[in-house]
């Protein structure tokens, strides 16, 4: 079952790569506002179910993938909902 | 004969290639990336570090600095350019060179001398080393992983174009002695016409013995002569 | 409108005792409204205010002709003669690094740069000694990986080499991880800029990123908590690193400085614009008229507390003469690094910040940086030591000298560090001659015969044991790493970790860290230009070992144009032995951790003649040995072992009691010299054997095969950083 | 106008992050198959509608945000489907 999960940095904290990415688009013209960097991983994940699929994954980003720290993130399954 | 040493926001081995090229009698210049020309030089290296942060991606922000007009003129016109590690990054952004680097395959920055076999000669990257030498030369990078289309690669090994290898210190390309995980154990590459050169190890700290290896030194003597040549020409 | 009087209960909130809030009220003469009460909660806080260790901080000596710049400012600064000064300094981020071992490292790494470019100096160099719990542990293998991929993801793109470090694994630091960074900087004479405000009417400009809501309470009150508390509750405080910015504000202010645009310059770390106004207003004996309007703000709801109290990253804050400011901000411009003039410097000593057309604070600015309350904490010795002293390790009757000599080697402690520091640029700016994995780290100065070597040190464990004989053994220590790399002891900076200053026993412990600290220097003839002090490292009541980490400074004039190595053994040379005689020094040793798991009894105190001596003598033969290797943790043996790996030949040692290969009886030092040399005479010393075979030998003792010695080393860290 | 971009390697380049974090997804016992690493950018565009910002994403994707040699990008507006 494929799975997406997204992760994006919490809110206010500072996101250097998206402002000088923001920047550097401002220099070459675009009117562009914020802008944020996020990551998305795509898993193939061997699980029953879209719910076990989600409860896998969101298990995997608490442990691994994600910083619960700094990051945010959001699972979605193929068939489901976004939830978090 | 003067060589251009650019300057992005991020570089930082700016001042150690300028001083390698000078110790080898050549005349270096450092060129800020917001210039548009290159104050008259013949040839211009884009040194290590880390442009614009390697925010975005390695080397993609940089290539729009008004000064890669001015370097994308020079490849033009035959004359000799090179790209060392971040540098590197650039030309391949810029589409001066093939291919792309991507992150070290075990996802560390990898910091240690390593050993290249010299494929190629014919190009400004070896110009005046021998087919088979092997040169042991400090790598210093995150994104030292050389990949390219299946396509491309075979355009490279077909046109002679692939320079460097990884390989042990004898001079065989294996698995392990390919530290980084290049496809093809590629270190570095140059464009057709042999003009424009890139590599990921440093030359420039390679090439004074009390720092442990004097083996970069054909790299920059190689870069060297070519910019005497092309100006012959 | 009156601005709004703080609730007594705020200060409490902030971390602030009543005591402490009486005496700002006595300094106002009112009560203090909030944004004030913030001010002087995070300058008057521990991390800034040093106001457990102030008064004992005073017995380090600290004067010698070649100091420049002695403690008190943001780095030491010294003399190398033709011109050149160098700027050292060491601070910690212990508790940010576990709360976020990437961020938390990598922000060290960027504030302690700051403390050197501030100077007028360009850093060239970091170390990074740290601390963490045992790594079978994977929440401290993961802290370790964060903290060293943190340091090498900013120590590397801001482009400054990390050179060296160290690595200790205990217990006490599982929930308390250590993560020290000293850098140093070189600068021309003529480029020493202070951070002392002078001149009515110059204009206070801040330099770099924007601020927002980062580590508010962050690092000063981070760092002055106990931590148990601090962990869940401050994770939103948590900075970003961003070493583009900095590399840029980096090469801004150097080019300020060169062209001679700065009066004055502070860079903003802990407690942010309050601490860098405050202190540069203060050491200028000057006031300073600020507005939080003018400050680039990265979210736009901050209050006037929010905004004194950030501390956001990369942010320097200069004094200009008006006169200059289109040429600073044409040159911040060209490096796209913002600039605003935030304030005024004025007579009088005051602070006064105004925000939305209101005055928020009227202070006297010495007040915050130099009125906190100083406390004389009690303290005494604990009551079991004696007792403990007593109890020395237990020594067997005899030992598996080649098993027990591979434990040692596969403890990640002792093992290869090269896991870590390949991660670390190390050769940038072609000035790396011995690079890490030897002792002492060397860098030349180019244009100059000279050289640099630095080595950090600590030892928790031992000066568990005896703090003062502990904090002593580390200077002697670090200074014959620097000798064998040809350098001179020339000046220390050192880091003080402990935990709740509150007992009696920690504040006994601070103090005789101290008194080691200050005894081995003063012997040595070398000042202390510099240093920091971390306290309250404790989780759930229970302290680290008082572990004082010193990073040395030692010029090699002339450096050696060959200087001595690990790897240059070669079969057929001789291994000699110097130094005092072997003794039994098992206390706090790697054998008593390792192979017999006893912590106990009392370490030998360092014998000054003899560690002036071999020190010297030391760096005598870095002129022409090739290989020259002080005996440390897990004893001669160890020793042996790390050059018979790293040259990957075997050598051959002859010795009386298996004793004589594990003890660490402080002032050894190993020598590999071509067979026909005579080290006979200057010092004792004796010839012990040979090099060449494929084991490492101890003759009757027994041997190891060099290749299940070399993987054991080889892998004892890698197993855990994979 | 908020636009999001997604960019993903190509098939068949190699992926070191997904490979690594597959290995250590597994390691931990999660029955993974493929693992892949991508990138999102969010960025607020001034534009006079969906298309428009449409346009202008695809334009700084084309240029900047993402190397044609070896990743994809698929550009996402709030109120549109994806298109690549
Ligand atoms: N955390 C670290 N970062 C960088 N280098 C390190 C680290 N830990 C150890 N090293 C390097 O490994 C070598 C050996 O360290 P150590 O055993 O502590 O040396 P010594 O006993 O001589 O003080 C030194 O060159 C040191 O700089
Ligand atoms: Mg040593």
């Amino acid at each position: 079952m494929r799975v997406v999960v997204s992760i994006t940095r919490k809110d206010g904290l500072s996101d250097p790569e998206g402002a000088t990415t923001a920047k550097a688009l401002r220099q070459l013209g675009y009117p562009v506002g914020e802008v944020h960097f996020g990551r998305t991983i795509t898993l193939e994940v061997d699980a029953a179910d879209a719910a076990a699929a989600r409860a896998a994954a969101t298990d995997m980003c608490t442990r691994l993938l994600a910083n619960p720290v700094i990051e945010d993130f959001t699972v979605f399954v193929s068939e489901g909902e976004a939830v978090r | 004969m003067k060589v251009a040493v650019v300057v992005f926001p991020g570089t930082n081995c700016e001042q150690d290639v300028v001083h390698a090229l000078r110790a080898l009698g050549g005349t270096a210049e450092l060129v800020w990336h917001g210039d548009a020309d290159l104050a008259g030089a013949d040839g211009v290296v884009l040194p290590g570090g880390f442009a614009h942060g390697d925010y975005l991606r390695t080397g993609a922000i940089a290539r729009f600095s008004p000064v890669m007009t001015a370097v994308d003129r020079l490849a033009a016109a035959g004359r000799p350019v090179l790209g060392i590690c971040n540098g590197f990054q650039v030309l391949c952004e810029a589409g001066l060179l093939p291919g792309a680097l991507v992150a070290n395959r075990d996802l560390r920055f990898i910091c240690r001398p390593v050993h290249v076999r010299v494929e190629s000669t014919a190009s400004i990257l070896t110009a005046a080393a021998t087919v088979g030498d092997v040169l042991r030369l400090p790598l210093n990078s995150y994104e030292g992983n050389y990949t390219a289309s299946a396509a491309m690669l075979g355009e490279l090994a077909a046109t002679d174009r692939v320079v460097l290898r990884y390989c042990d210190p004898c001079g065989a390309v294996t698995e392990e002695a390919n530290v980084n995980g290049s496809l093809d154990a590629i270190a570095g590459v140059a464009n057709a016409a042999g003009n424009v050169a890139g590599l990921m190890p440093h030359p420039e700290r390679a090439s004074d013995e009390i720092l442990g290896s004097t083996d970069g030194v054909v790299v920059l003597e190689s870069f060297l002569i070519a910019l005497r040549l092309a100006a012959v020409r | 409108m009156t601005p709004p009087v703080a609730t007594e209960s705020l200060h409490r909130s902030l971390g602030m005792i009543d005591d402490e809030y009486h005496a700002v009220v006595t300094i106002l003469g009112r009560e203090p409204r909030p944004a004030e009460l913030a001010m002087y909660s995070v300058m008057w806080s521990e991390h800034c205010s040093y106001k457990s260790s102030r008064a004992w901080l005073a017995r380090f000596p600290t004067e010698a002709p070649w100091v420049v710049v002695g403690p008190g400012e943001n780095a030491g600064v010294v003399d190398l003669g033709d011109g050149w000064l160098a700027a050292l300094r060491i601070e910690s981020h212990n508790h940010p690094s576990f709360v976020e071992p990437y961020q938390g490292a990598a922000t060290g790494v960027g504030g302690i740069l700051r403390d050197i470019f501030t100077m007028g100096a360009r850093p060239v160099a970091v170390w990074d000694p740290l601390r963490f719990g045992p790594l079978d542990d994977s929440h401290n293998r993961y802290l370790l990986d964060g903290v060293v991929r943190g340091i090498a993801g900013y120590g590397n793109a801001v482009g400054v080499p990390t050179l060296g470090g160290e690595i200790e694994l205990d217990d006490c630091y599982t929930a308390n991880p250590l993560v020290n960074v000293m850098a140093l900087g070189l600068l021309r004479r003529q480029q020493l800029v202070l951070s002392a405000a002078s001149g009515a009417g110059n204009l206070a400009v801040l330099l770099g990123a924007s601020t927002g809501r980062d580590g508010i309470g962050g690092a000063s009150i981070l760092a002055s908590a106990g931590f148990d508390e601090a962990s869940g509750a401050k994770r939103p405080s948590v900075q970003i690193g961003d070493p583009f910015e900095e590399k840029k504000l980096i090469e801004v202010c150097l080019e300020l400085y060169r062209q001679g645009l700065v009066v004055a310059i502070q860079d903003l770390g802990a407690a942010g614009i309050s601490c860098a106004t405050a202190e540069s207003a203060a050491r200028g004996g000057m006031g300073m008229d600020v507005d939080l309007d003018a400050i680039h703000l990265r979210e736009m709801d901050m209050t006037a507390a929010e905004i004194l109290m950030s501390e956001s990253q990369e942010r320097m804050l200069a004094v200009v003469r008006p006169d200059d400011l289109d040429r600073v901000v044409a040159l911040a411009e060209r490096w796209e690094i913002a600039a605003s003039v935030i304030g005024k410097v004025t007579e009088g000593g005051t602070l006064r910040v105004h925000h939305h057309g209101e005055v928020v604070a009227e202070v006297p600015a010495a007040s915050l940086a130099e009125g906190a309350p100083r406390y004389l904490r009690p303290y005494h010795q604990p009551d079991d030591l004696e007792a403990a002293w007593a109890d020395g390790p237990v020594l067997p009757a005899s030992v598996d000298v080649p098993s027990s000599l591979l434990r040692l080697l596969a403890d990640p402690a002792i093992g290869d560090t090269s896991p870590i520091y390949r991660q670390y640029d190390h050769q940038l700016f072609l000035g790396t001659v011995v690079e890490p994995g030897h002792d002492g780290s060397l860098l030349r100065i180019k244009g100059t015969g000279k050289g640099l070597a630095v080595s950090t040190d600590g030892d928790g464990a031992r000066c568990a044991l005896d703090p003062q004989r502990g904090a002593a053994r580390i200077v002697w220590e670090a200074a014959l790493n620097v000798a064998v790399v040809g350098a001179r002891p020339y000046a220390l900076v050192d880091n003080l970790n402990l935990g709740n200053p509150e007992k009696p026993e920690v504040m006994w412990q601070l103090i005789e860290v101290i008194e080691g600290l200050s005894v081995a220097c003063e012997a040595l003839g070398i000042p202390v230009v510099g240093g920091n002090v971390s306290l309250y490292n404790e989780t759930a009541g229970v302290d680290i070992h008082p572990t004082p980490v010193v990073g040395m400074l030692g010029l090699a004039d002339p450096m050696p144009a060959r200087p001595p190595r690990l790897d240059r053994a070669e079969a057929g040379m001789a291994v000699w032995l110097l130094g005092p005689d072997d003794g039994d020094d098992f206390a706090g040793s790697a054998f008593a951790r390792v192979v017999l798991d006893q912590r106990r009894g009392r370490p030998a105190a360092p014998d000054p003649a003899a560690g002036r001596a071999v020190v010297a003598r030391a760096i005598e033969l870095a002129g022409w040995c090739p290989v020259l290797h002080d005996v440390s943790r897990g004893g001669l043996a160890v020793a042996m072992a790390e050059i018979a790996i790293r040259s990957q030949v075997g050598v051959v040692v002859e010795v009386d009691h298996w004793q004589d290969l594990f003890t660490e009886s402080p002032h050894r030092l190993v020598a590999v010299v071509p067979s026909d040399a005579d080290l006979d005479g200057a010092m004792p010393g004796r010839r012990i054997g040979t090099v060449g075979g494929d084991a490492i030998d101890f003759g009757r003792h027994g041997a190891l095969d060099l290749p299940k010695a070399t993987a054991a080393w080889a892998a004892a860290l890698a197993r855990h950083l994979a």
